[in-house]
């Protein structure tokens, strides 16, 4: 059914990005070049992903194998494009080109300092996702993995300040940290135990006789260890990490860095566990309970947050949460609710992200209590941050709802009615932390009017949005989750190759 | 406590190696491993060399091939390891002056120019008739000695580190008995250094030479066209010996170096 | 001339000293050009003695033709594992050659020409360490390097140095008569000092194999080269060695010299003793491995409470000792380990050098010595800033640096040979560094940029041009950033390098396992 | 008691001699506060070693190894006229006549290396000794720990 085509596209895909390095180096005198090369970077990134898109589709796999073929039992460098990896490299190049046409405005209007080094660094991380999201095996996905977090550390700590400082050093503490300690024997133990790390055919640890101990043992080293999925006890960088730029907060902290954790995760259940190795050693339901903790104690923290960066960072942590959880409960529905959740998640997230940076950008505020009334001055922003709750929260007619779904669904399937309870309470919760901030937006009245900034550019009398660089691209991202509602065939299709591909006929 | 930690190191240190003491070959014994290879295996390589040595060679003096000839690459790194005490004695502890730089190189012409001359500044030379007149003596015997002993290691005990040694105290007698500057004018500082390094050049440029007619560094039988000798055994032979000057050059001024540098603390003026 | 490579690797820096010597006191000009013609010599003929090996297999030179019978006269083996430290030590020798280069006013311009002297004989000691294939040629050019090692060393210019170097000396010359003994029992043992020849003849006779008298030898070549090497607990000489010298040798000794000594105590098990020893005494391999975890944890915990950067460095270099130890003597069946320390003494090597490189650089540029002075350098320098944060995530181990790829192997060995304590003392150890490099990093990043941050002017008349001289420093710098970075990419060739000879000399010695 | 010496040490004396006088050699060095009776002590131990490689290379009723000529030309004839390998037993150079040539070889080395060794030494000795005015040891670090300066 499968075949697998030799090609080079994968690496081409991740290398357009990190091209652009040295060309953004070059012009970094000439601002306008040097963010043209930065979005014409990522079109071509798209368009490379674009082009492997009909061949995924079609059931096939696009391999590529450097340094070695792995037949003298060492570790190649191995790209493989199989479904899930599509999904999350398509979400990742979409959305890189707004972020970045919004981080043009955004940093712009702030006249932030060091821009060269913070594109320079953007397109490095945006190499590491779409490598993380290509890897054919483990040590690949974990290489890209670390590459990701060293070059989102100068993202986050961009403002150079003592906030900043403590931001990135909590962000350091827990990326670096845990993958050293727990991933990296963790790896290398799967690789002793089955002398392969590689992701294509069967699950990796399929045909091991794994005990109990064990198998729980490396299921938590890879759960905490790859903590960009935010599991808690270990989340506590992912607001700590919301002292960056927003655009770094929308692309990495809603998109790529947390999605890549959830990736990697969903690869440990998927290819280097199995299915049916997890269910048969009945360790799948203490992740399962460690996400359905994660995803209500972090709904209920966001409810407490004024910063409304960070409450849409514990936000992101509980929507993490579903994901993993989709995962771990190991049944089609919730596997596929789970994938499609990546790509309707990045949409919602990102959106309400460039609004809250949008918003910043206009007025200065940050805090959810000073938002009252911008919502009249501000239409735009705020009706996409509407949509964009929306999505999130799962309402219909956004993306959300279709993911959600699949997920409750799931959830019933396997019968797990207190985790399904779980969804439905934290769904409840993300409702109950959205949608004050847009009730206070329009239907609160502004307190005065002088305390605005006015060194956002005033397109109609009376409207006082954010620069048209910012405000696009969220209109676009917010258009977007209505629309994958509407149209989630392609990102349907990929997610149901990855369920049939590596789950149904393991 | 440190005293303490080295009776513990060493009589450690001790126990171990006496340990092993009864496995050992009995004293003399013409048949242990080393003098006779191991029992069963193929003849130790000292047994190779003594049968060998003549005929490879032509060197009655086993030890002197095997040295230069048959391990000659391990004597090569022996004297670059003389050469670099000569160097790192001078890195490490002489003292240069750039203001006195003339002064010291007037006089240095001036001691040149003495025969075994009274120009030290303490101005005792006139006391030194006997140690003055014993050293118009002995240093010529001691280097026509020194040059026999290069010169004979083939047939008998002896080679360039020995003859070396032998040159080289010769100029310390002279330092001792006439004063450095005496020496140092007969063997200047740059002179000698380079003459050190000249040695080393020497031993290896003959390794070297062999190297352009196709054969490994060192065999000394390649030079046997150039040399017009009979057989590869005479050239050998005589690389031999044009390896054994240069190692007693080095070792010559070497010896003389750090002599010079040790008795001033590196001033190389005053001495003793 | 082609086929005699591995010997022109040793003498061309043979020759440029000697040359030095000679032309260099005259004309002190010359110096640097000869000492880099020499090197650079080096360099071409040990790619193709890498090349060499790649296609052909391993490479034996006999010098002075001596070929038969063995062991008469001295061999030279250029294997998978010595052809790339050859490659290495050529490449970090020309990095530290042209970072040191002299100035010409500085103070102690007379002896310029000796310093390239010794730094050439250095060179010399460790090419021919690393090629040769005879037991005793090895003292020779131990003693070779360690002599010129003391002095660079005491060379420095704080009056520490000199004592640095003179307990130097003494551990030095002990580790060095440790070795010598161990070689003569060994000697008494078979009667024979070329490495094969004693392989073959311990793997005819295991009765000689397992007599004391061998067993001793080894016990006292592993002391020799232990000290030399700086394990704990014979570390105590290396820190201040190596931080009180001048920074244009300790980037030469630093990188090689434990290095070298590591590769020695391989090819001394791998080639003399065989690996049978490890796995045949598993409670003397696990003493030794928990001597690797002592040296990993004693370094790391050194490290941790210096703030200076050179003495930093140098207590790492003791736990970074300690994983090559370890994982050697881990004897997992499948030589993971092994292979693990081979490719971490290159990529250590590579990364010490650019780590020494850039303390060098902070020093000379901008006077900073301890880690509060390298405030705002990310702003001063960020080219600097770069290579030094290159060259501290390999230490790190992140990937796709090389660090990574060496512990990737070792954790892989140590899993198998169910080595947890190494495992948890390697990964703490990385962490540590993490902890170190990132505090540097966070001094350099966020730290505003101090007053009077014109380029450091050398405070003893090094020269009034430091400028002219600067990009001389910073050029070896980025080179050696690039090379650790390209090394951990290109890890493959590599690896597939060293496990073909480890194979190779596994199958020999799996016969009499 | 006296079985004992007769199996282990008097067959051994060498080795037993040569490792007490390494021991002490060894203690100086290490134990010993005076630069130069460090010095002393490391001359010493490397002495010791020399000891024990020349007794290695001594066999009973041998002579020097230098092969006389005559004994050298008869080999040369004896191979001119093809008889048979090194080994055989008609061959003129008897090697049990002959001391063994290789420890002395080595022992060459190793002196020099230990003279190089000792002037360097001295000559740090006499650098410390200008820069601290004495050479012992622990006054030497108590000085030490009072720098704060250069690197």
């Amino acid at each position: 059914m499968e075949n697998s085509i030799h090609s080079y596209l994968p690496l081409w895909a991740c290398l357009s990005s990190l091209a652009a390095v040295p060309l953004i180096l070059l012009f970094r005198r000439e601002t306008f070049l040097r963010e043209a090369v930065t979005i014409l970077a990522g079109i071509a990134k798209l368009s490379f992903v674009l082009a492997m898109l009909p061949i995924i589709l079609q059931g096939n796999m696009i391999e590529l194998t450097l340094f070695g073929d792995g037949s003298d039992g060492l570790v190649p460098i191995v790209f493989r494009v199989d479904g899930l990896g599509m999904v999350f490299a398509l979400v990742a190049s979409i959305l890189w080109i707004p972020t970045s046409i919004y981080s043009i405005g955004y940093m712009r209007g702030l006249k932030e300092h060091s821009q060269t080094r913070f594109y320079v660094f953007f397109a490095v991380s945006l190499f590491a996702t779409l490598g993380v999201a290509f890897a054919g095996n483990l040590l690949t996905l974990y290489v890209f993995y670390e590459i990701l977090s060293l070059s989102t550390w100068p993202l986050v700590t961009h403002h150079q300040d003592a906030e900043a400082r403590r931001g990135g050093r909590s962000y350091l503490v827990h990326l670096l940290g845990t993958s050293i300690a727990f991933v990296i024997p963790a790896m290398i133990y799967v690789w002793v135990k089955s002398g392969t790390l590689d992701f294509g055919g069967q699950a990796i640890l399929a045909d091991t006789d794994l005990s109990y101990v064990q198998g729980l043992a490396l299921l938590l080293a890879f759960a905490f260890g790859f903590s960009k999925g935010a599991l808690m006890p270990l989340h506590s960088w992912l607001p700590s990490a919301m002292v960056a730029p927003t655009p770094v907060s929308a692309l990495l902290h809603a998109v790529a860095v947390v999605k890549v954790g959830v990736f990697c995760i969903i690869r440990t259940v998927l290819n280097i566990f199995g299915m049916d190795l997890l269910g048969g050693l009945g360790i799948d339901l203490v992740l399962c309970w460690i996400a359905a903790i994660t995803l209500v104690t972090a709904s209920l923290i966001a409810l407490t947050q004024d910063n409304l960066k960070r409450m849409l960072a514990f936000s992101t942590i509980g929507q993490l949460s579903y994901i993993i959880l989709g995962i771990a409960l190991l049944t089609e529905h919730a596997a596929l609710g789970s994938i499609l959740h990546i790509a309707m998640h990045a949409f919602g997230k990102i959106t309400l992200f460039f609004c809250a940076g949008a918003i910043f950008v206009a007025t200065g505020k940050k805090q959810i209590s000073e938002l009252n009334g911008l919502g009249r001055r501000m239409p735009i922003t705020f009706a996409a941050f509407a949509i964009g709750a929306a999505s999130v929260t799962g309402l219909p007619p956004m993306g959300g709802f279709l993911s959600k779904l699949y997920l409750v669904w799931g959830a019933a399937e396997a019968h797990q009615i207190a985790l399904l309870c779980a969804f439905l309470i934290s769904a409840v919760l993300n409702g109950a932390y959205f949608f004050p901030v847009v009730y206070r937006a329009f239907f609160l009245p502004e307190p005065e009017m002088d305390a605005i900034h006015a060194d956002g550019s005033c397109c109609v009398s009376g409207w006082r949005e954010a620069p048209l660089l910012c405000v696009l691209p969220l209109a676009f991202t917010a258009i977007g989750s209505i629309l994958l509602f509407f149209f989630p065939s392609t990102f349907y299709d990929l997610a149901s190759i990855v369920l049939h591909g590596g789950v149904a006929n393991p | 406590m440190q005293k303490l930690f080295a009776t513990i190191a060493v009589i450690i240190t001790g126990a171990i190696l006496l340990n092993a003491v009864e496995d050992f070959p009995r004293f003399g014994d013409p048949h242990s491993p080393p003098n006779s290879g191991v029992s069963g295996g193929s003849v130790s390589s000292s047994v190779h060399y003594l049968q060998n040595t003549y005929l490879d060679t032509r060197v009655p003096n086993v030890v002197t091939a095997v040295l230069a000839d048959y391990r000659g690459y391990d004597t090569l790194f022996e004297t670059a390891v003389i050469l670099t005490a000569g160097i790192a004695v001078f890195a490490i502890l002489r003292v240069v002056r750039r203001e006195d730089e003339e002064e010291s190189a007037g006089s240095e012409e001036k001691a040149c120019s003495g025969e075994f001359s009274t120009s030290d500044s303490d101005g005792e030379g006139r006391h030194r008739v006997v140690v003055g007149t014993t050293c118009r003596v002995v240093v010529p015997l001691a280097q026509l000695f020194g040059f026999y002993i290069i010169a004979h290691g083939h047939p008998s005990p002896g080679g360039g580190f020995q003859g070396g040694v032998v040159l080289g105290t010769s100029f310390i007698l002279i330092a001792l008995a006439a004063g450095l500057g005496s020496a140092l004018g007969r063997l200047r500082e740059d002179m000698y250094l380079r003459l050190a390094c000249l040695g080393v050049f020497i031993y290896a440029g003959i390794g070297l030479l062999s190297l352009f007619f196709r054969r490994n560094f060192l065999d000394y039988g390649a030079l046997s066209g150039l040399l017009q000798t009979g057989g590869e055994e005479m050239a050998r032979s005589h690389g031999i010996f044009g390896v054994e000057l240069g190692v007693a050059m080095t070792v010559t001024t070497v010896m003389f170096a750090l002599f010079a540098n040790l008795s001033t603390r590196g001033e190389l003026k005053g001495g003793l | 001339m082609s086929e005699h490579l591995p010997v022109i690797v040793v003498l061309a820096p043979l020759f440029g000293a000697v040359i030095v010597g000679f032309f260099g006191s005259r004309d002190r000009r010359l110096c640097f050009p000869i000492a880099l013609t020499a090197l650079a010599l080096s360099f071409i003929c040990s790619i193709g003695v890498v090349h060499h090996v790649a296609t052909v297999g391993a490479w034996d030179y006999f010098v002075g033709g001596w070929e038969s019978p063995h062991g008469v006269g001295i061999q030279l083996r250029a294997d998978g594992v010595n052809s790339l430290l050859l490659l290495a030590i050529a490449v970090v020798a020309l990095l530290a050659l042209v970072y040191s280069i002299r100035q010409d006013g500085e103070k102690d311009a007379e002896k310029s020409p000796f310093f390239y002297v010794l730094f050439l004989l250095l060179c010399v000691g460790l090419f021919g360490i690393t090629i040769t294939g005879d037991a005793f040629n090895v003292y020779v050019l131990i003693e070779i390097t360690a002599l010129t090692s003391y002095g660079l060393v005491a060379m420095g210019s704080s009056r520490r140095s000199r004592v640095a170097a003179f307990q130097y000396l003494v551990i030095g010359t002990v580790g060095a008569s440790f070795y010598l003994i161990g070689v003569g029992y060994l000697y008494l043992a078979v009667g024979s000092l070329n490495m094969a020849d004693i392989r073959a003849i311990l793997a005819a006779n295991p009765e000689i194999a397992n007599s004391r008298i061998v067993g001793t030898a080894l016990v006292f070549i592993l002391l020799g080269v232990w000290t030399k090497m700086s394990l704990f607990p014979l570390h105590g000489w290396l820190p201040n060695a190596y931080s009180y010298c001048p920074s244009g040798s300790a980037n030469l000794m630093a990188p090689l010299v434990t290095k070298v000594s590591v590769y020695v105590m391989i090819r001394i098990l791998f080639s003399v003793f065989g690996l049978g020893v490890i796995t045949e005494n598993p409670g003397w391999s696990e003493l030794v491995v928990l001597i690797a975890v002592g040296s990993i944890v004693a370094g790391s915990v050194m490290a941790l409470t210096q703030r200076e950067i050179k003495k930093m460095l140098c207590c790492l270099i003791v736990a970074e000792v300690g994983y090559m130890v370890g994982g050697t003597w881990l004897g997992d069946a499948g030589r993971w380990g092994l292979t693990g320390s081979m490719y971490h003494i290159l990529a250590d090597a590579m990364m010490t050098s650019c780590l020494f490189l850039a303390a060098g650089v902070f020093a000379k540029q901008f006077g900073a010595t301890r880690l509060e002075h390298l405030s705002g350098l990310f702003r001063r320098s960020p080219w600097v800033a770069g290579a030094f944060t290159l060259g501290g995530l390999a230490m790190i181990g992140v990937p796709p640096m090389c660090g990574f790829f060496s512990k990737f192997y070792l954790i892989r060995g140590a899993i198998e040979s169910g080595h947890w304590l190494y495992i948890v003392a390697l990964l703490g150890s990385s962490l540590v560094n993490a902890i170190l490099f990132f505090r540097i990093f966070e001094i350099a990043y966020f730290g505003e940029v101090p007053e009077s941050s014109e380029p450091f002017e050398p405070s003893e008349g090094e020269g009034a041009t430091p400028r002219r001289y600067a990009v001389w420093r910073t050029a070896p710098l980025l080179i050696a950033a690039a090379l650790t970075l390209l090394l951990g990419i290109f890890n493959r060739p590599v690896i597939d390098l060293i496990r073909g000879t480890v194979v190779e000399n596994t199958g020999i010695v799996s016969m009499e396992e | 008691m006296m079985e004992w010496m007769k199996t282990t040490i008097v067959p051994h004396f060498n080795f037993w001699i040569y490792v007490v006088i390494m021991m002490l050699g060894l203690w100086a060095a290490i134990g010993k506060n005076n630069l130069i009776k460090k010095l002393i002590g490391l001359s010493i131990f490397q002495t010791a070693i020399l000891l024990l490689y020349v007794s290695m290379g001594v066999k009973e009723g041998a002579s020097i190894p230098i092969v006389d000529e005559t004994m050298g030309e008869a080999a040369v004839d004896f191979m001119a006229q093809g008889g048979g390998g090194a080994g055989a037993t008609a061959f003129p150079i008897n090697p049990d006549l002959f001391a063994n040539p290789l420890p002395h070889v080595l022992m060459l080395t190793a002196i020099v290396v230990g003279v190089a060794t000792l002037g360097v030494a001295l000559a740090l000795c006499q650098v410390i000794f200008r820069d601290f005015g004495t050479l012992e040891e622990p006054e030497i670090l108590n000085q030490i720990k009072t720098i704060q300066d250069d690197v």
